[in-house]
C-alpha cells in the first residue's frame, strides 16, 4: 500500500522541483529576451537600458547570498565585501591579462574568474575566524570584515607599467612605478576602466550563478547545509562536518559575489571602494529577504524590481526614497500579517492538489 | 454556576480546523481532564481557554464572564493559570526568579512569600536548585519549576497540559498527589493528560477528544471501565 | 602629555558610544531584535533639540527635554505602527523592516530639515577643565558624557536587575507566550523597552552633537553601527558590557588614529571585534548560553 | 528632481541637462549649480534671443551609479549638452558616458584630473585617456593646490604648515598633492599632514592634536566645507587657534546653520567667485539669486550660470540648431570652445579653454572678515 | 502481530527473554552477544558541570545486540550519558568504547561515523525539509557524492541520488512512512515526528542506537507499537539499542540490561525483573506501586 504512493510520489517531485528551477531559468530567459526585444525595436529607454548590468549584478549578488542567508541560515551582512574584491582583483586582472591576451572577451572572461578565485579565498581566509561563530555574532563580524574590506582597498594602490604590476598599502608615490597607469588609486578607485560588461554576459552570469545555487541546494551537499541551518546538533549527530558545509556555502557565495563584482565595475568607468560599504550589503540583504528566504527566483524578482523601484520614481525625486522606505515596512508587515497570509494560503490550496496525509505543508521546501 | 463554560469552540490554525466545536464544563472545586491522542487538539483547547490562542467561534466563559476579546495577561490576573505544554520556563532566569515571575500579578510579598515556601515544600529539589538558571535542569525538574511557577500565581482555576510527561514514575505520584491535595485545597483543576490511567483516577469528570471533537464524555471512574477507552487510551 | 590628550579624547568618544550602545542592548536584550533605526533616533534627538535651541529660542535645558520626550514618543509609535505587527515575524523580516525604519527617518529628516549641514551648539556651555598647565584641556562635555553613561549604566543595571518591570522584561525577552502566562503585558513591556531604548537615543544624540557638532540625515547611521559594535564587544544584552565596550572602543578607535594612522582606524576597530569574539565568542562581559541537548 | 522646465519639448528649445547632488551631504553644492543654471536659462528665455533652453535637473545623491542612472534618464528626456555633473566622482562616471556618446559636457564644479582625462597625477601617472568632449568651468585640483601653495608661499601666510584633507576623496586628495609638491619648491614647511575619509569625518580630535603638537600656526584643509565647520568648531574648542586656508570646497561654510560664524573670522580660500564682490555682474546676479531662492549665491552657482552662458554663446557662435543632435552639437561645440574662445563671466575675465578640458582663469585668494568675504588683497 | 493487544505482546515478549548472562567486568549482556565484541563499553566515565558531578564512575557494557535501558530520576544524568557516548560534551573522566574503539578526540560527527546514533529527547528535525530529505542527509556518510559533479550534474551525482532515494525509502517503509516522503518534516503529527527521528538515525548505518524518551507524550496504545518498533530494529538491523524512558511498561517490557542511575551515579544494574524488586531503585525512582506494572 505504501509502496505504490511513494514510488509513484517519487518521480512527479522530480519533476516538480524541475519544473520550479525551469521557471525560474525561463524567468531569466524571457528577460533577455523582452529586453533584446525592445531594444531592437527602439522602446528601451537609456534609463533602463543603463540599467541592465547593475541588475544583472545584483542578481547575481542577491542569488549568492541567498546561499549565505537564505540557505544555510547565516547572517551576513558583509556580502559586498566579496563584491568588491572581486571589482577591484577584476579590473586588475583584466588589465594584465589585456596585455597578455588582448583586450578581448578572452581576457575578461578570465578576469571574471580570476575574480571569483580571489574573492573565494577571501571568503575562505575570512570564514575561517566567522565560521567559529553564530547567529547575531556572525552577523556583526560579517559586517565587521566587510568594514575592513572597504577599508584596507582604501589603502590599496595598484598600478601596472613593463616592469609589471606594483602594490603600495601607502600611497600612489610608493609603487615606484615608471610611466604606465595607475590602476587602484587608494580610497579613489580605479577610474579609466574599459566597460566590458554588457547586458547578454550579465544573463549569461546570471544563469551560470542560479545554476551553481540550485544545483547546489538539490545535492548531498546542499542537503548537508540546510541540515545545519535547521537543526546544528541534530545535523552534527549523523555525522555531518558542520564547520564545512557553512563554510562551502560562504565560500561559494563570496565567489559568485566575487565574478558578480567584476561585472559591476566593469560596467561602469571607475568604480570606488566606498560604493561597496555596510548599505549595499543592506540593499542585497534587503532583496533576499523580500525575495523569501531560499528561494532564488523571488531573489532575482525581487533585486531586479527593487533596483528599478528608485529610478521609476525619480519623477517625484524628494519622496522617492521615503517611498521605498514605506514599501519595505509594508511588504514586511502585510507579508506577516495572519489573515491575508490565511488569505493567500488558502488561494494556494485551491490550485494544489490536496495532500493526502495529515496536515498541510508549511513552510515549504528552499529548492526553488 | 460552573467555574469554566465552553461553548462550541472552534479554532484554526491558518487552514488547519483543529478543534470542531468543542463544549465543556468544569464545576468550582472540580477536577476535570481532557484526554485523547496526539493531535487531538487538547493543547489548543488548554491555550485557547487561556487567551493564547483566538477562536473563530464559540464561547469561553470563566466565572460566568466571557473571556473572548480578552487578552492573555488579564485572564491571568482573573484567577486562571496554565502551566503549558513543553515547561516553557524563563532558560536563563534563576529557577527562584521564575517562580517569582509565576507571581507577577500579585502585589503581596508575604503571601507571596509563604506561597515560594509551599512550593519548595513540595518540590524540595527546587529548593535545591534556588539560584541554578532554569536552562540547565533536568526535564523533570523543568516541569516541577513550570507547575510551581504555575502555582505561584495562587489560581483558582489551575489548567495543567501534561504535567507527567518526562516524569520519573515515582514524580508522576508526586505530581498526581500534588494535584490532589490542591484539589483538596479548593482549587480547581483541568488537566490535559497522556497518561490516561492516572488522569482518570483521580479525575472527578472526564472529556475524551478525538480529532477536534468531545467524543464521550462523563464521570471520570465510568470513562476508565469503559472498554473503548480501555482500549484506545488505556493499553488494553 | 600626547597619550593623556588621547585616552581622554578617547574616553570622550567612547562614552557616546557607550550611551548608544546601551540604548541597543537594551533594546536588543529584550526584543531581541537589531533596531537599526537605534542611530536614526538619535539623529531625530539631535534635530529636535536643535529647533528647539535655534528655531524656537527655548533655553538649551528645555531642548533636551524636548528631545527625549519627542524620542520617546517615536520610538513608541515606531514600535506600535512597524515592529508590533511583526511579533511573530522571523527576526529577519523584522530586521528588514528596522532598515526600513531607518531609511524613511533618514528620508523624513532630509524633507524636513534638508540635506545641509546643521552645525549644533553645544548643550554644555560650561568651561573646559585645563591641567597641567594648559597642556592637556578636558572640555566639559567630555564629563559630562562620561558622568551620563555611568548614570545610564547603574541605572538600567538597577532597573533591569531588581524592579518588577525589569524582570518582566527580561521574562519577556525569553518566551513571550510564557511571559503572557505570568500575567506581564507583553505588549505594553515591549514599549516600554523602546521607550527607554529611544529616550537614551535622543540623550545620545544631544551628547554626540554637542561633542561632535555637526547634524545632517544621516549622521546616526555611523555612530550606530559602531555602537552595535561595542555592544557586542560588551556582550551584547549585557548592560555593563555595552559601557565598557563603548568605552573600550572609542579608546581604540582613538589610539589608532593617532598611532597607526587615520586611514586604518575603522580596519582596526573592527579587528578588534573580530578578535574579542574569537577569544571570548559571546563578548567581554556577555554570558555563554550553552544550548543543552 | 527636475526643476522647472519651460513648454513641452519643442524643436525650437535646446534641451540642457543638469546633474548634481541635490539630496545627501553634498547636496548644498547640487542645489547651487541647480539654481545657478536655472537662473542663467530663465534669464535667456525671457530675453528671448534666438537660443531658447529647456533645462532639466536630475539628482545623483553624489553616487556615480546613481549619476549614470540620471544621466540616462536625461538621454531618455532628449538630452543635447550637459551642464554637470557637480562632483568629481560620479563626474568621472558620467563624462566616461558622454564621451562614448558623443555629448557636449561641460563641468561647473567637478575638479579632479579624471573628469577630464589624459592628464598626469602629481606622481606622473596617468589613470584616464582624454575625454575630448568634455570641459571644466572650475580650476582642476592640481592647479588649485599649486595655486594655494604659491598663495601661501607669496603672501608668507604661515611659517609652519599643516594639512588636512580628506583621503577618500579624488578632489581633496588631488588638490593636496600638488599642494606638497608646490610646497617643497617654494620652500613651505609642511610640519604635520593628516587624513581622514568620508566615514570617519565626526570627529578631528587626533589630526588638530597632531597640528597642535607640531606647532603649525596654519592649517591648510583642501576639503568640503561641512568637514570644514567641524574642524574650526573643534579647534575652538580645545583652545587651538590658527590660522586656516581652503580652495573652493571651502565656500559654502557660513551657510552652515548653527556654525557659529565668528569661528570662520579670518579663514582664507580660493575662490573665483564671491558674491560680496561690488562689480556689476556680480551684483546684479546675487541679486536675482536672493530674490529667486532666498539665499546668498556660492561660487558654484555662479560656475554653473557661467556654464549656461557658454554654452549659450557657443550654440550661437557655431549655428546649432535645436533639431540637431546632440553628437552633431557636440562635434561643433568641442572644435569651438578650443578655437580661440573666450568668456568673460561671474567667475573671471577672458576665460579660455585647453584641448586638455581645463580652464584657465586666475584664481582669488578671499578672507572672511566680519562674517563676509574680503578679498584677500 | 497487529491483533495482539499491548499485554498479550508484553507477555509473549518476556516469555522469550534472553537469558542474561555476566561479564568479568561486572555487566550483563544476552547470552546470544556473550562471545561478541560489546557495542559499548564504559569504564569510570564522569562529567562535571562547575563542580556538580552530573555523572559519576558510569561503568556500563551493551551487548552486540542487546536493548538496555537506562533509567533514573529526573535529573540523574541520563540524557548527559548519551551526550557523553555521543560527545556532545567531553568527559572529565574515563573513557568510552565504541565496538572497541576508543571515542577520546572524537567529535559528534567523528562519533556518529564511528558508530552511535541518537534520538533527541525534545525532538530535532531538519523541520523545514521533506521527510525524505531528512533521511537522505541521515545517509551523508552512507552514500558518498561530492560537491563539483553535483554542482555540473555529471553522472555520478545522478547515480548517488538515486541510490540515496532508494535506500530513503526503503528505511521510510520500513515504519510505514512512506506516505510521508514529500511532506515537510515539521508538519508531521508528533508521534511521526519521532519515529522519523529514528528513521534518520537508522541511516547513518549506527551500530548503537540511543533513544531518549522515545515514548515521552505517546499514550498506551502507541508506546505499544513503539514497542514492536525497537525490536524490529534489533532484529532487522542486527544492532544494540540503549534507550532512556520513564515508562515502565517500555522499559520492562523491551530492555534486556537496564542501569539506574541516581544523582549521577549508577545505583542498579541487572535485568528488569532485579531491577523491579531492588529496594534501592523502588525508594528512589519507582515509587510504591500500587498498580500492577
Ligand atoms: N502551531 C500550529 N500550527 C499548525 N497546526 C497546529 C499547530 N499546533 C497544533 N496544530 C495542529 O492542531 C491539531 C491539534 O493539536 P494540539 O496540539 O492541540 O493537540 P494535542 O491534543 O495537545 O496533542 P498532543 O498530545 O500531541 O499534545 C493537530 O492536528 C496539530 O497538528
Ligand atoms: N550543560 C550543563 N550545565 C550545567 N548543568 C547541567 C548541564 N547539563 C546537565 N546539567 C545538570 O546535570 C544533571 C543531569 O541532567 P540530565 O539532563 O542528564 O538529566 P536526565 O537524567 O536526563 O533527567 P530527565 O529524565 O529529567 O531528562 C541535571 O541536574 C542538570 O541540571
Ligand atoms: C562642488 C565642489 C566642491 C566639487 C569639487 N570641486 C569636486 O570636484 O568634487
Ligand atoms: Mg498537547
Ligand atoms: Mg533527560
Amino acid at each position: 500500500m505504501a509502496e505504490t504512493t511513494t514510488t509513484a510520489a517519487a518521480p512527479r517531485r522530480m519533476s516538480k522541483r524541475l519544473q520550479s528551477n525551469l521557471i525560474t531559468y525561463g524567468i531569466v530567459v524571457a528577460f533577455f529576451v523582452i529586453m533584446t526585444a525592445l531594444d531592437a525595436a527602439g522602446i528601451l529607454t537609456n534609463s533602463l537600458a543603463g540599467q541592465l548590468v547593475p541588475i544583472c549584478a545584483y542578481v547575481c549578488m542577491a542569488v549568492s547570498l541567498n546561499l549565505v542567508v537564505g540557505i544555510s541560515g547565516e547572517l551576513s551582512l558583509g556580502h559586498a565585501g566579496f563584491m568588491s574584491v572581486g571589482a577591484f582583483s577584476g579590473v586588475v586582472a583584466f588589465s594584465v591579462m589585456g596585455g597578455i591576451v588582448g583586450n578581448g572577451l578572452l581576457a575578461y572572461v578570465l578576469a571574471l574568474i580570476i575574480a571569483a578565485l580571489i574573492a573565494a579565498v577571501a571568503g575562505f581566509v575570512i570564514g575561517i575566524p566567522v565560521m567559529r561563530l553564530r547567529g547575531d555574532y556572525l552577523a556583526i563580524v560579517t559586517l565587521a570584515f566587510g568594514e575592513i574590506i572597504k577599508n584596507i582597498l582604501n589603502n590599496l594602490y595598484v598600478g601596472l607599467d613593463a616592469n609589471g604590476l606594483h602594490f603600495s598599502l601607502t600611497d600612489a608615490k610608493s609603487l615606484g612605478m615608471q610611466g604606465g597607469s595607475l590602476l587602484i588609486n587608494g580610497p579613489q578607485g580605479a577610474a579609466g576602466i574599459t566597460k566590458m560588461s554588457t547586458f547578454a554576459i550579465g544573463i549569461v552570469l546570471v544563469l551560470v550563478t542560479v545554476t551553481v545555487v540550485l544545483n547546489l541546494v538539490n545535492s548531498r551537499t546542499g542537503r548537508a547545509i540546510m541540515s545545519v541551518r535547521d537543526n546544528r546538533i541534530a545535523a552534527e549527530s549523523v555525522g555531518i562536518n558542520v564547520t564545512k558545509y557553512r563554510m562551502i556555502a560562504f565560500v561559494v557565495a563570496a565567489a559568485l559575489a566575487g565574478a558578480a563584482g567584476c561585472f559591476y565595475a566593469m560596467g561602469y568607468s571607475s568604480i570606488v571602494p566606498k560604493k561597496f560599504d555596510f548599505n549595499t550589503s543592506i540593499l542585497v540583504l534587503v532583496f533576499v529577504v523580500l525575495g523569501g528566504m531560499g528561494n532564488v527566483r523571488g531573489s532575482i524578482i525581487s533585486a531586479a524590481v527593487l533596483t528599478v523601484l528608485p529610478e521609476m520614481l525619480r519623477a517625484i525625486s524628494d519622496w522617492r526614497m521615503l517611498i521605498y522606505a514605506v514599501v519595505l515596512i509594508l511588504v514586511m508587515i502585510v507579508s506577516n500579517n495572519p489573515t491575508l497570509h490565511q488569505f493567500f494560503e488558502a488561494l494556494k490550496a485551491k490550485f494544489r492538489r490536496p495532500v493526502k496525509v495529515g496536515r498541510a505543508e508549511k513552510g515549504g521546501e528552499a529548492d526553488e | 454556576m460552573s467555574i469554566l463554560h465552553v461553548e462550541d469552540l472552534n479554532v484554526y490554525y491558518g487552514s488547519i480546523h483543529a478543534v470542531k466545536g468543542i463544549s465543556f464544563d468544569v464545576e468550582e472545586g472540580e477536577i476535570v481532564t481532557l484526554i485523547g491522542a496526539n493531535g487531538a487538539g487538547k493543547s489548543t483547547t488548554l491555550n485557547t481557554v487561556a487567551g493564547l490562542l483566538k477562536p473563530r467561534e464559540g464561547k469561553v466563559e470563566f466565572e460566568g464572564e466571557s473571556l473572548l476579546g480578552i487578552p492573555p495577561h488579564k485572564i491571568v490576573s482573573r484567577g486562571m493559570a496554565l502551566c503549558p505544554e513543553g515547561r516553557r520556563v524563563f532558560l536563563q532566569m534563576s529557577v527562584r526568579d521564575n517562580l517569582e515571575m509565576g507571581a507577577f500579578t500579585r502585589t503581596n510579598s508575604a503571601e507571596v512569600a509563604d506561597s515560594l515556601e509551599m512550593v519548595f515544600e513540595r518540590f524540595p529539589r527546587l529548593k535545591e536548585r534556588e539560584g541554578q538558571s532554569a536552562g540547565t535542569l533536568s526535564g523533570g525538574e523543568q516541569q516541577m519549576l513550570a507547575m510551581g511557577r504555575a502555582l505561584m500565581s495562587k489560581p483558582r482555576l489551575l489548567m495543567l497540559d501534561e504535567p507527567s510527561m518526562g516524569l520519573a514514575p515515582i514524580l508522576v505520584q508526586e505530581i498526581f498527589n500534588i494535584i490532589k491535595a490542591l484539589h483538596d485545597a479548593g482549587t480547581t483543576v483541568l488537566l490535559v493528560e497522556q497518561n490516561a490511567r492516572m488522569a482518570l483516577s483521580i479525575a472527578d469528570r472526564a472529556y475524551v477528544l478525538e480529532t477536534g471533537k468531545v467524543s464521550m464524555s462523563g464521570n471520570a471512574a465510568d470513562l476508565a471501565n469503559d472498554e473503548r477507552v480501555k482500549q484506545a487510551y488505556l493499553g488494553g | 602629555m600626547g597619550f593623556l590628550t588621547n585616552l581622554i579624547n578617547g574616553l570622550s568618544l567612547g562614552s557616546v558610544y557607550a550611551i548608544i550602545a546601551l540604548g541597543y542592548t537594551m533594546v536588543y536584550g529584550i526584543a531581541k531584535m537589531l533596531n537599526f533605526a537605534h542611530g536614526d533616533i538619535i539623529m531625530v534627538g539631535g534635530y529636535v533639540c536643535f529647533c528647539a535651541v535655534n528655531y524656537l529660542g527655548l533655553p538649551t535645558g528645555v531642548g533636551v527635554l524636548l528631545s527625549i520626550v519627542a524620542c520617546t514618543v517615536l520610538g513608541i509609535v515606531i514600535e506600535r505602527l512597524a515592529y508590533k505587527p511583526l511579533r511573530n515575524a522571523p527576526s529577519l523580516d523584522v530586521l528588514i523592516t528596522a532598515i526600513g525604519v531607518s531609511y524613511f527617518l533618514q528620508n523624513a529628516a532630509l524633507l524636513i530639515w534638508g540635506s545641509d549641514t546643521k552645525s549644533f551648539p553645544s548643550v554644555v556651555n560650561l568651561p573646559s577643565v585645563s591641567l597641567f598647565d594648559g597642556q592637556l584641556v578636558v572640555s566639559a562635555i567630555t564629563i559630562v558624557t562620561v558622568i551620563a553613561g555611568v548614570v545610564v549604566m547603574v541605572g538600567l543595571t538597577m532597573f533591569t536587575g531588581k524592579t518588577r518591570m525589569g524582570k518582566a522584561m527580561r521574562a519577556c525577552s525569553e518566551d513571550r507566550g510564557a511571559a503572557t502566562l505570568m500575567g506581564i503585558n507583553v505588549n505594553s513591556t515591549i514599549s516600554l523597552t523602546f521607550a527607554i531604548g529611544s529616550g537614551l537615543a535622543a540623550v545620545a544624540g544631544v551628547l554626540m552633537c554637542s561633542a561632535y557638532p555637526t547634524l545632517i540625515p544621516t549622521t546616526g547611521s555611523l555612530p550606530g553601527i559602531k555602537a552595535f559594535t561595542a555592544a557586542v564587544i560588551g556582550g551584547i544584552g549585557s548592560i555593563p558590557g555595552a559601557f565598557v565596550g563603548g568605552l573600550v572602543l572609542g579608546v581604540i578607535e582613538i589610539f589608532a588614529k593617532a598611532y597607526v594612522g587615520t586611514q586604518l582606524a575603522d580596519a582596526i576597530v573592527f579587528g578588534v571585534l573580530i578578535v574579542v569574539l574569537l577569544v571570548k565568542p559571546s563578548g567581554l562581559l556577555g554570558k555563554t548560553v550553552r544550548e543543552k541537548v | 528632481g527636475n526643476s522647472g522646465s519651460s513648454s513641452a519639448g519643442s524643436s525650437t528649445t535646446f534641451k540642457l541637462g543638469n546633474i548634481g547632488p541635490l539630496t545627501g551631504a553634498a547636496a548644498i553644492y547640487g542645489n547651487a549649480t541647480k539654481n545657478g543654471a536655472q537662473l542663467a536659462v530663465d534669464e535667456i528665455n525671457a530675453a528671448g534671443g534666438s537660443i531658447q533652453f529647456e533645462h532639466n535637473c536630475q539628482d545623483d545623491e553624489h553616487d556615480p551609479e546613481k549619476s549614470v542612472n540620471a544621466y540616462n534618464n536625461l538621454k531618455d528626456w532628449g538630452l543635447q549638452v550637459l551642464v554637470g555633473p557637480t562632483t568629481t566622482n560620479p563626474c568621472v562616471a558620467v563624462s566616461a558616458e558622454t564621451n562614448s556618446d558623443n555629448v557636449f559636457e561641460l563641468t561647473p564644479s567637478a575638479s579632479s584630473n579624471d573628469v577630464i582625462g589624459g592628464q598626469e597625477d602629481a606622481d606622473g601617472n596617468v589613470t584616464t585617456a582624454r575625454k575630448d568632449n568634455v570641459f571644466q568651468m572650475c580650476f582642476t585640483d592640481p592647479n588649485q593646490g599649486t595655486a594655494s601653495a604659491q598663495y601661501l608661499a607669496k603672501k608668507q601666510l604661515g611659517t609652519k604648515i599643516a594639512v588636512i584633507y580628506n583621503n577618500s576623496d579624488a578632489y581633496s586628495a588631488g588638490v593636496y598633492k600638488k599642494f606638497e609638491a608646490e610646497a617643497a619648491n617654494q620652500g613651505l614647511q609642511i610640519v604635520s599632514t593628516s587624513t581622514f575619509t568620508d566615514d570617519n569625518a565626526t570627529d578631528f580630535s587626533v589630526q588638530l592634536n597632531d597640528a597642535k603638537n607640531n606647532g603649525a600656526d596654519l592649517v591648510f584643509l583642501p576639503i568640503y566645507y561641512t568637514p570644514a565647520a567641524l574642524i574650526l568648531t573643534q579647534a575652538n574648542g580645545m583652545g587651538y587657534a590658527p590660522d586656516f586656508f581652503g580652495c573652493d570646497g571651502m565656500d559654502g561654510i557660513l551657510t552652515v546653520e548653527g556654525f557659529d560664524t565668528k569661528l570662520a573670522e579670518g579663514l582664507m580660500l580660493l575662490t573665483p567667485f564671491v558674491a560680496t564682490a561690488t562689480d556689476e555682474k556680480t551684483s546684479a546676479f546675487t541679486k536675482a539669486y536672493k530674490d529667486a531662492y532666498g539665499d546668498e549665491p556660492i561660487q558654484f552657482a555662479a560656475d554653473a550660470y557661467d556654464c549656461v552662458y557658454v554654452v549659450k554663446e557657443l550654440l550661437e557662435k557655431t549655428g546649432c540648431t535645436p533639431d540637431m543632435s546632440a553628437s552633431d552639437i557636440c562635434d561643433k561645440l568641442k572644435a569651438a570652445i578650443v578655437d580661440g574662445y573666450t568668456y568673460s563671466g561671474l567667475t573671471g575675465e577672458n576665460m579660455s579653454w585647453k584641448d586638455t578640458g581645463e580652464v584657465s582663469k586666475e584664481p582669488k585668494g578671499m578672507v572672511i572678515k566680519d562674517g563676509v568675504y574680503q578679498p584677500l588683497d | 502481530m497487529s491483533n495482539m493487544t499491548a499485554s498479550e505482546r508484553h507477555a509473549a515478549e518476556r516469555r522469550e527473554r534472553t537469558k542474561m548472562v555476566p561479564l568479568p567486568s561486572d555487566s550483563i549482556v544476552p547470552e546470544r552477544d556473550v562471545n561478541e565484541r560489546p557495542v559499548l563499553e564504559c569504564r569510570h566515565l564522569g562529567i562535571e558541570f562547575g563542580g556538580l558531578k552530573a555523572v559519576d564512575d558510569f561503568n556500563f557494557t551493551v551487548g552486540k545486540t542487546e536493548i538496555a535501558g537506562l533509567i533514573g530520576p529526573n535529573g540523574a544524568g541520563k540524557t548527559t550519558v548519551f551526550n557523553l557516548l555521543t560527545k556532545v560534551y567531553n568527559p572529565t573522566h574515563g573513557m568510552v568504547m565504541l565496538d572497541g574503539q576508543d571515542t577520546a578526540g572524537m567529535d559528534i560527527a567523528a562519533a556518529s561515523r564511528a558508530g552511535v546514533a541518537r534520538t533527541f529527547q525534545n525532538i530535532r528535525l531538519f523541520s523545514s525539509l521533506s521527510v525524505e530529505d531528512n533521511v537522505k542527509i541521515g545517509l551523508h556518510n552512507q552514500i558518498k557524492e561530492h560537491t563539483a559533479p553535483a554542482v555540473f550534474r555529471l553522472p555520478s551525482y545522478w547515480k548517488a541520488e538515486k541510490q540515496m532515494h532508494e535506500r530513503a525509502l526503503e528505511l521510510l517503509d520500513f515504519f510505514d512512512m512512506g506516505v510521508y516522503a514529500n511532506h515537510v518534516a515539521g508538519s508531521l503529527p508528533y508521534g511521526a515526528q519521532r519515529r522519523l527521528e529514528i528513521v534518520r538515525a537508522l541511516a547513518t548505518n549506527p551500530k548503537l542506537l540511543l533513544l531518549d524518551e522515545p515514548a515521552a507524550g505517546m499514550n498506551p496504545s502507541e508506546t505499544a507499537e513503539l514497542m514492536d518498533n525497537i525490536r524490529r530494529i534489533r532484529d532487522e538491523f542486527h544492532i544494540a539499542v540503549m534507550l532512556i524512558e520513564h515508562d515502565m511498561d517500555l522499559v520492562m517490557g523491551i530492555c534486556e540490561g537496564i542501569a539506574v542511575l541516581n544523582f549521577g551515579k549508577i545505583i542498579a544494574k541487572g535485568t528488569p525483573e532485579q531491577i523491579q524488586s531492588n529496594p534501592q531503585v523502588i525508594e528512589a525512582y519507582l515509587g510504591k506501586q500500587d498498580e500492577e506494572a
